[in-house]
């Protein structure tokens, strides 16, 4: 690969791209990730070893944005790499583009099966479901004793159907029984039908793939509804949002995540007195997620030397290692996935602590 | 009572009415005619502000109305029988009526609508009907019925007989003349030149959107060139 | 015989609009129907050109049965009709109505169309010609580039007969033609309709125009509240009592 | 488990029927799909959020303070967005393109303003759920159900009987026809824009307290079902509105209860199309005029 | 020349391209007065259709794409017989509600891959570099490089394309059935007296316009490389929608007129970040409240006419003035 022209120098700077989802319906998610990338550049260029400058591109969470966006930031501002999209969806669609340019692409939300074997050039440190779901349920099974459950899961969300899959894998290598299988859609806001048969059912219980939004909805309901057992969700769980929307029908909500907010680690502290700071609200994982995946392009970046030269820039992405970040320990693994822990954690009192 | 003075109105590019000037004094009835086309119904929209004239003015008692919107015209006592009739199709008949007096304050509305079932029975008879269905000549007594309701002080009439049978348009000449002899003060446009020369006092003749002639009815009645042109002269001759 | 109408009955709910109305056309004739407002004159029409199916009787045209028949058929078979409510449209040119109205009457697919074939070349120039000459013959043949809709009444009229004629038709259903008309141009409607008699076509009229009726009509049929009072040329009708009673009123002089 | 999903198919559809209304009282004057109406509804639910939050006035202020923002943006869309077309003769899209174009603004506006963070009320006594015999409703599910069907009976003898209904009805026909008899049609017009518009805002509070979550992009959700039932009721009828919200409310709800969840929105509106095509003037709508004349 | 080879341009001319054909799409079912929302939905099956084609069963782009349109076609004969008989709105709504149907059941299918959609579509432009290397062309030519030329000679296949359509639809216009066609447009009922069969023309424009979506579709899927139901929902099917209203739908011209600006207009909004929706939103309030009938109208069409024409009069005049 290789464009025609190379990257632009720019007041010494590195020009990063990021495409986000900035309007729209998922403007939350794109929102967190944009403050979590500002805020670490903010930090990096204070600390003055690598100059990073952000170019922001929304995509509205839709494929031919995001086209037109990485052609954008590619082909007439000439960055460095991209980070993002937000969506997987949305990688896909422009993924096989940007590898063939031979620009860096590192996702920060991305969770499902496949995005990286797009190309070389394709980096993600988000954790994908198979790897964070798999370590929830077993914890799960063994605090709970989980023998029967039921499972819900946002079927026109692709994360939540990856996540849906890696929920029935695991649950038949553990010998769970699955009582029953009920979909939602994002931005469903009723969930009275499917909860109510659930009830029925008795299960152990009952695993959720979706997003926090509809997450904390459905924990309400379940409540409401009487199902007073675990709920055992996705990657969509991680969000201090669900615990403030959900109010105490979260407790009982158990996730996996390398974002733990409550962890006893100054790193995690100073990243969310800071972002406290500026933004005024908690961060959630996409936002420490996209904390993290700057830091890391900034370590490539220096021991890369250029400002200019992706190639280098990916061989020392794909070389990163032992870095210690807000999501904790992390490195890439061979496919340019991450290889990091994962905390289980459960809701109590109103609070994300750890499952043990 | 209603005065136009040098008014033009057209649509578009097409000039309906050029600069033409026109007077219905109170109490009588006044008839417009002309071929097709030569901008009678334009002249009655322009009077009702369905139109906007580009020049010239309308005067009802004595007071500009060319640039006021409809409704405020129609309160103010003018009512138009439109061509085409402009029934209110997914309204019944009744409601049809009633809405002619929607504006009207006073507690007589209910004996002005016995009034004209009178007149037009086959209306009483279809009261709960949709206007919409009703055949052609229903409609065309219904228009009449509902300007009628509003108890206007000068009455417009595009065509009223067309589509009557003729019973019934000999009927609504007399219900003109009537209505007249009431103190209504009438401005007619019709095809049935005959007839509305025969109930008129005064008549203008319009051609291709100009006044051509004007003059008490009876006098145009027997003008030659009215005879040849409207009265089907050719056969008499 | 071009068409008869056999025993035809139409109800709205509980409303009688035809019933159990029964006569025949002959080709080249002139039939005139009248009656009072809703005697069912329009419904009539409406039931032999299929737009309403009867609710009982039927329609035979040219030994065919109509029943069941789409109105187009029924326009391609050879009935063509006007309305008593223009029903022009409005965005075309006067000679674009007419070319509608010959529709039926063209073979040209959407293949010949797009590559324009010197079959559909020729048919479509010969039936641009013939809807050039249709106009005029009606009399608005200098209006044939004007959209219909700012043609003013009268003309808008004629421009309907000549959409109708477009399709040759046997029969031609007029409802009331001479609707807006005065005097003089309903004298040269009436030449009109005698050039399309002429033209070896029948047709069936709707009118309230007496003069229009009485010159013109071989035939009359009479309706009243749905029911046929009556049949028979001008002068008998003339003179029915009945129809006087219901219809025509005492001649004023 | 049938009484309660009985319930909540009931609970769900009196949501949808009380968004249709606004919809329905729209059409029903203009001859206009208000493709607004749903981010106007979004607006209410925000706006009596944030009174509820910070002004401490109830859920009857919050309702007001709703409506009248309601009243308000519907004012000004009809000014701005629906006037200038209804002076010239258009198809019935150019109002359509426009008051998508307000809906496409009003959500962008919303996300700036209030974030694109779903937000729930909170809790209030009509939060409270009764238990009957083992189905559980809750009292603002009650209340929705009440006011829609009040609503529905209030406005339905409005159009049919009073004057200003006729005048209404007279001006959705033709509004030259309603001129030449004297109404003024312009007011006549912003009046029900209002109207509807104040309903919808109410609507937003009313369905956000039930869902327990608000977000932008709420309106374009709720306001596509809104749809949905505008078309299976019949465009413009109130009855309609009403009944069509229930069966589509029942319908969703037992196809999950009794078939398969993930086939929730397709049996909406494959039931619209099946309706159609046996009805195609939607349940109550009025059949069009046969024949010509 | 450097400016229009950049990709990021060519890019939105292929995009440009394929909105304009799917303007065209609606405009096909809409010159008989219809208006469907159907064509994200007929849209959605082209695309997977040949998406899984090509993918699946290895078949060519140039057989896999006309397949899509013909499955949209037939799906189009399924819906069309009930729906034609709907009017106005009410099509409008059961059209839609058609599309959403569509994006459920490719949500439920196994070999549409649900949600996740199906990635790694063969992309137009890679095949056409292939194609460029196989002959010999690895290097580029002058000074394109090869992928350039890729890109390029996607966007000659797509305008060609796209110019057969146009010139399809022209002609149509002027032909016995496009006459047919607006004759329905102004008054169904009054078409079918005087002689047309209104319901079948109604279903071939039904056709047509599914056809030429699914052909869209198709093309869609091979210039982006990836496809999910997303694509295809209520947004999508408005946005079709606002090309035809927009450039105005009642000539050929308009829907291509209003798909090129709607294309370009969010692009050329990048610079006003997040009001950039807001200033969308206002653009089409402002757009339809000064040209409620569409940019393009019958009259702007005449209007322009006569103006060439008497400007080709003078010029004539002034050559034969010259020789004088
Ligand atoms: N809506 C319109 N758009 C364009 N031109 C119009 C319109 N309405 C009428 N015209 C034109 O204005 C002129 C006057 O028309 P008008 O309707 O006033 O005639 P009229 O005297 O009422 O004829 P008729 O006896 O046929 O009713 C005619 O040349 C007509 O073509
Ligand atoms: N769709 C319908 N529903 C109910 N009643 C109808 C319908 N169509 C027509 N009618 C009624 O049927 C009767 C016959 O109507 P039709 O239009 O045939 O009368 P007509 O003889 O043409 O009268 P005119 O001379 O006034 O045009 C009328 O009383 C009319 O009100
Ligand atoms: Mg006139
Ligand atoms: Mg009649």
């Amino acid at each position: 690969g290789g464009t025609d022209k190379a990257p632009a120098k720019s007041s010494g700077a590195a020009k990063m791209g990021v495409i986000s989802y900035l309007t729209g319906a998922g403007a939350a998610y794109g929102e967190s990730i944009r403050q979590g990338l500002e805020l670490a550049r903010d930090e990096i260029n204070a600390k003055g070893k690598v100059k990073i400058e952000l170019v922001f591109e929304d995509s509205k969470g839709e494929k031919n944005e995001a086209i037109n966006a990485a052609n954008k930031l590619i082909h007439k501002d000439n960055v460095l790499a991209i980070m993002g999209p937000t969506l997987s969806s949305e990688m896909f669609a422009i993924g096989p583009m940007v590898n063939q340019e031979g620009v860096p692409i590192m996702g920060t939300s991305l969770t499902v099966e496949g995005i990286t074997e797009i190309g070389d050039y394709v980096f993600r440190n988000s954790l994908p479901e198979s790897a964070a779901i798999p370590q929830s349920i077993k914890r799960a099974k063994a605090k709970y004793n989980l023998k029967k459950v039921a499972i819900m899961y946002s079927d026109n969300n692709d994360l939540a159907v990856s996540g849906y899959k890696t929920i029935q894998q695991t649950l038949k290598e553990e010998g769970i029984e699955v009582l029953g299988v009920e979909t939602f859609a994002d931005k469903n806001t009723d969930f009275s039908a499917q909860l109510t048969k659930i009830a029925t059912l008795k299960p152990d219980a009952v695993m959720v793939a979706g997003l926090y939004q509809e997450a904390a909805l459905i924990l309400k309901k379940a409540r409401e509804l009487g199902i007073n057992v675990p709920v055992v969700g996705n990657n969509g769980f991680n969000s201090p949002q669900l615990i403030k929307s959900a109010g105490a029908a979260a407790d009982g909500a158990v996730v996996a995540s390398p974002w733990f907010p409550g962890k006893d680690d100054p790193k995690v502290k100073k990243f969310i007195a800071d972002y406290k700071a500026k933004y005024n609200k908690e961060p959630d994982q996409f936002a420490a997620q996209a904390y993290d995946a700057l830091q890391i392009m900034a370590i490539a970046l220096e021991k890369s030397g250029s400002n200019t030269d992706r190639k280098k820039l990916r061989e020392q992405l794909a070389a990163v290692k032992d870095y210690d970040g807000v999501t904790g320990k992390f490195a890439f693994d061979a496919k340019r996935n991450p290889a990091m822990d994962v905390n289980v954690l459960v809701v109590k009192d109103g609070k994300f602590t750890e499952l043990k | 009572m209603l005065k136009i003075e040098q008014l033009a109105a057209g649509y578009g590019n097409i000039q309906a009415l050029k600069n033409i000037d026109l007077a219905v004094p109170a109490g009588k009835i006044v008839s417009l005619i002309g071929a097709n086309g030569a901008g009678k119904t334009t002249t009655m929209k322009a009077i009702m502000g369905i139109i906007k004239p580009t020049s010239g003015r309308v005067l009802f008692k004595d007071q500009d109305v060319s640039r006021m919107p409809t409704h405020k015209i129609v309160n103010g006592g003018i009512s138009l029988v439109p061509e085409g009739r402009s029934i209110l199709a997914r309204m019944t008949v009744l409601e049809n009526l009633e809405m002619g007096a929607c504006q009207r304050r006073d507690n007589e509305v209910q004996s002005d609508l016995k009034r004209i079932f009178a007149r037009f029975p086959i209306l009483e008879e279809r009261k709960a009907q949709l206007g919409g269905t009703l055949s052609g000549g229903q409609q065309q007594m219904l228009a009449i019925g509902r300007a009628l309701m509003a108890r206007p002080e000068v009455l417009l009439l595009d065509e009223p007989s067309m589509g009557l049978a003729p019973l019934v348009v000999a009927d609504i000449f007399k219900v003109i003349q009537e209505i007249n002899q009431a103190g209504m003060t009438v401005l007619l446009v019709e095809q049935n030149v005959r007839q509305a020369l025969k109930i008129a006092h005064h008549a203008y003749v319009l051609e291709t959107g100009r006044i051509v002639l004007s003059g008490a009815a009876a006098e145009i009645a027997n003008n030659p060139r009215v005879m040849e042109a409207y009265l089907g002269g050719k056969k008499a001759v | 015989m071009t068409l008869a109408v056999q025993h035809v009955s139409k109800q709205f709910g509980g409303l009688m609009a035809v019933a159990d109305v029964d006569f025949v056309v002959n080709p080249g004739e002139i039939v005139g129907v009248i009656g009072p407002n809703g005697a069912g004159k329009t419904t009539l029409f409406n039931l032999i050109t299929g737009v309403l199916p009867p609710s009982s009787g039927q329609v035979v045209y040219k030994a065919q049965p109509l029943a069941g028949v789409k109105p187009h058929k029924i326009t391609e078979l050879g009935i063509a009709r006007t309305f008593q409510n223009i029903r022009l449209f409005g965005h075309m040119t006067a000679l674009e109505n007419v070319l509608v109205g010959a529709h039926c009457r063209m073979k040209a697919g959407l293949w010949p169309g797009i590559f324009r074939s010197a079959a559909q070349r020729a048919e479509e120039q010969a039936v641009r010609e013939k809807a050039q000459e249709l106009l005029t013959l009606v009399g608005i043949g200098e209006e044939a580039d004007t959209i219909a809709s700012n043609l003013p009444y009268g003309k808008q009229r004629r421009l309907e007969i000549a959409r109708a004629l477009a399709s040759d038709p046997d029969l031609v259903l007029l409802d009331e033609p001479a609707a807006g008309m005065n005097e003089s141009e309903t004298e040269d409607l009436q030449a009109l309709i005698k050039k399309i008699r002429a033209m070896d076509k029948a047709v069936i009229l709707i009118e309230h125009d007496m003069g229009l009726v009485m010159n013109i009509c071989d035939r009359l049929v009479v309706l009243n509240f749905g029911k046929k009072i009556a049949e028979g040329t001008p002068g008998e009708i003339q003179d029915n009592p009945e129809v006087i009673e219901a219809y025509l009123g005492k001649e004023e002089a | 488990m049938f009484w309660q999903q009985m319930v909540n198919g009931i609970t769900l559809g009196s949501t949808y029927s009380l968004i249709a209304l606004g919809y329905t009282l729209i059409f029903g004057v203009l001859n206009i799909v208000n493709m607004a109406h749903g981010e106007i509804f979004m607006f209410g639910a925000f706006v009596g959020l944030m009174i509820a939050v910070h002004a401490n006035v109830g859920l009857a202020g919050a309702l007001l303070a709703a409506m009248a923002t309601g009243a308000v943006l519907g004012y000004l869309m009809e000014v701005l967005a629906l006037r200038p077309l209804r002076r010239r003769k258009v198809s019935e899209l150019a109002p359509l393109i426009s008051t998508i174009g307000v809906s496409i603004f009003l959500e962008s506006l919303a996300l700036r303003l209030f974030g694109a963070e779903a937000q729930s009320f909170p809790p209030v006594s009509s939060t409270q759920v009764f238990d009957l015999a083992g189905v559980k409703i809750s009292m603002v599910q009650i209340i929705i159900l009440a006011i829609s069907c009040g609503l529905m009976l209030v406005l339905r003898f409005w159009l049919e009987k009073t004057k200003l209904g006729k005048s209404i009805r007279a001006t959705s026909e033709n509004i030259e026809t309603a001129n030449l008899l004297g109404i003024d049609t312009k007011k006549i017009i912003v009046l029900t824009v209002m109207l509807a518009s104040a309903l919808g805002g109410g609507a937003g509070v009313l369905v956000g307290l039930a869902f327990n979550a608000i977000e932008p992009t709420m309106g374009i959700t709720m306001g596509f079902k809104g749809l949905a039932v505008l078309i299976l009721g019949g465009l413009g009828n109130i009855t309609g509105a009403m009944v069509g919200g229930l069966l589509l409310g029942v319908a969703e709800i037992f196809s999950v209860a009794y078939g398969v969840s993930s086939y929730r929105d397709a049996v909406a509106f494959g039931m619209i199309i099946l309706l159609l095509f046996l009805r195609p003037e939607g349940l109550f709508g009025s059949k069009e005029q046969q024949g010509g004349r | 020349m450097e400016f229009l080879l950049n990709p990021y341009y060519l890019q939105m001319a292929m995009f440009i391209i394929i909105n304009a054909i799917l303007g065209l799409s609606m405009y096909l079912t809409m010159s008989t007065g219809q208006l469907s929302l159907g064509a994200a939905g007929f849209m959605s099956i082209g695309a997977y259709v040949s998406a899984l084609l090509t993918m699946k069963a290895g078949l060519p782009l140039y057989l896999a794409v006309p397949i899509g349109g013909a499955a949209a076609c037939l799906l189009a004969a399924v819906i069309g017989l009930p729906t034609t008989r709907l009017r106005g709105i009410y099509l409008a709504i059961a059209t839609l509600g058609f599309g959403e149907v569509v994006r459920v059941v490719i949500l439920n299918l196994k070999v549409t891959n649900g949600a996740l959609g199906l990635s790694g579509i063969p992309s137009m432009s890679i095949m056409m570099s292939k194609a460029f290397i196989a002959m010999g062309l690895g290097d580029g030519l002058g000074p394109l490089s090869v992928r350039q030329l890729g890109n390029l000679s996607v966007i000659v296949i797509l305008a060609l394309l796209l110019v057969g359509l146009i010139l399809f639809s022209v002609r149509l216009n002027n032909s016995r059935l496009g006459r047919a066609f607006a004759a329905i447009k102004a008054d169904e009922y009054a078409a079918e007296v005087s002689g047309i069969d209104t319901r079948y023309y109604k279903l071939l424009a039904f056709f047509m316009g599914a056809f030429v979506a699914g052909i869209a579709g198709g093309l869609a899927a091979h210039i982006t490389f990836f496809i999910g139901p997303k694509d295809f929902a209520y947004h999508r099917a408005v946005e079709i929608l606002l090309f035809a209203v927009l450039g105005g739908s009642d000539t050929v011209w308009g829907p291509l007129v209003g798909s090129f600006i709607l294309t370009l207009l969010p692009e050329a909004l990048r610079f006003a970040t997040e009001y950039r929706s807001m200033i969308y939103g206002a653009i089409l309030v402002l757009m339809m409240a000064f040209r409620p009938q569409g940019l393009i109208s019958e009259e702007t069409i005449r209007y322009w006419r006569t103006k060439l024409l008497a400007k080709k009069a003078v010029q004539q005049e002034e050559i034969s003035g010259g020789t004088n």
